[in-house]
């Protein structure tokens, strides 16, 4: 039921948006999320490359919204997540849960994106101003916000 | 069921895959070889590179046939065995 | 700087999403929420009005902006709510928070919907598929929801 | 300042204004009547349909000029004043 896409090309929020509830009345709330490419004035990412393991990918990101349908109960879902060179200021990842009340696809888009950020195999290398290159390191933040759920 | 000769595949990404060198090789384990950690004891003496990229093994994590594995997972020929460092996407 | 619309025709989500971040390379997650009209199985709600106070609403909506730009460090907000007749699927509210990282921006979004069921001059009347119409009731769930924050 | 002759407005929303049967009316005060608990009491005098509307005063919400008010927020001449149910937007 779920939609999930592993691609380069950017997404089309509303068109995602549209897909998720066209023709359903059983719909009272969908939660959103959608991270972008942030280069802030102190560290300058004028782009960042996003490494993935193609032969894994879906499959993780498959059981994360297997286990948030566990959880809640979901009337659909969309994760979209892009791979390549993305430059400041473009889309990295979209994240939909629809269900019958507001409080399950809140709680569930924030499940799924905190879960994506700790268990499903992509890697982040950022390109500074400056030329530099380096990997992104993991966040003990993102693990403990994926140990809240 | 694959025999003893069958090779394994290795996969590497990010810092792993530049650290080695490479993003893909084939092995064909010794017997005495049959978990992820003394597997990685074993890929770390095959050159300086494997040695960098597994010196800090905190900082590696691995999948078993796409699934997420750790040091005790056991490996076999044929499997497929991923190293990488703790995701960042999202 | 955030928007705010109170108005009969409905919101193009993808457009919004645009104007929030347009030119921005500062903003690294947007919270979403869409509220839609729901027509469960069993209460059969065919359509809703939604009365509002017009000299008041957009002033109390945009004090609960107020309140979530104080306790989050928003780079971007938009809240279009709709007002007057809206049939079985169709959008009722739109709730976006921009922000540098994810969990403000999901926080803020959460705080924003939260507030604007219970602080907010909007009544909603339902009707079901056999001709009776009501009246909403507020919700305890709601307030206590509100009351978290 | 408006002088005490000068009316306030009343607006009802949703089922007080169904049941009061207007949406806006304009009153001159009693010279008792200075807060929104004594309005309603007054009010509340005015028609069958108003006593109806006032008849469960914990599901009555007010505001005074366009803000949240209670009981015993003060009301005097000019003022606007709105009476409604707890509100069910969102």
């Amino acid at each position: 039921m779920a939609r999930i896409s592993v691609q380069t090309e950017d997404f089309d929020i509303g068109a995602e948006f549209a897909a998720l509830t066209a023709g359903r009345t059983d719909i009272g709330g969908i939660g959103c999320f959608v991270g972008t490419v942030r280069a802030s004035a102190q560290d300058r990412v004028a782009a960042m490359t996003l490494e993935h393991y193609p032969a894994m990918t879906e499959r993780a990101i498959a059981r994360i919204v297997e286990e948030a349908e566990r959880r809640w109960e979901l009337l659909g879902c969309t994760v979209i997540h892009r791979v390549g060179r993305l430059t400041a200021g473009e889309n990295i990842v979209l994240v939909l849960a629809a269900a019958s009340h507001r409080q399950p696809a809140l709680d569930a888009t924030a499940f799924l994106i905190d879960w994506l950020k700790t268990k499903a195999p992509f890697w982040k290398k950022e390109e500074f101003a400056d030329g530099a290159a380096t990997w992104v390191e993991a966040r003990a933040a993102d693990d403990a916000a994926a140990a809240r759920w | 069921m694959a025999d003893a000769a069958t090779p394994l595949t290795i996969l590497y990404f990010a810092w792993l895959r530049e650290r080695t060198g490479t993003s893909q090789e084939c092995v064909t384990l010794p017997a005495d070889v049959r978990t992820v950690g003394a597997l990685i004891a074993w890929l770390a003496e095959r050159s300086p590179g494997h040695a960098s990229a597994f010196a800090n093994r905190r900082t590696v994590r691995c999948a078993v046939n796409q699934d997420f594995a750790d040091p005790a997972t056991p490996v076999g020929p044929g499997d497929e065995v991923a190293f990488f460092p703790p995701v960042t996407g999202g």
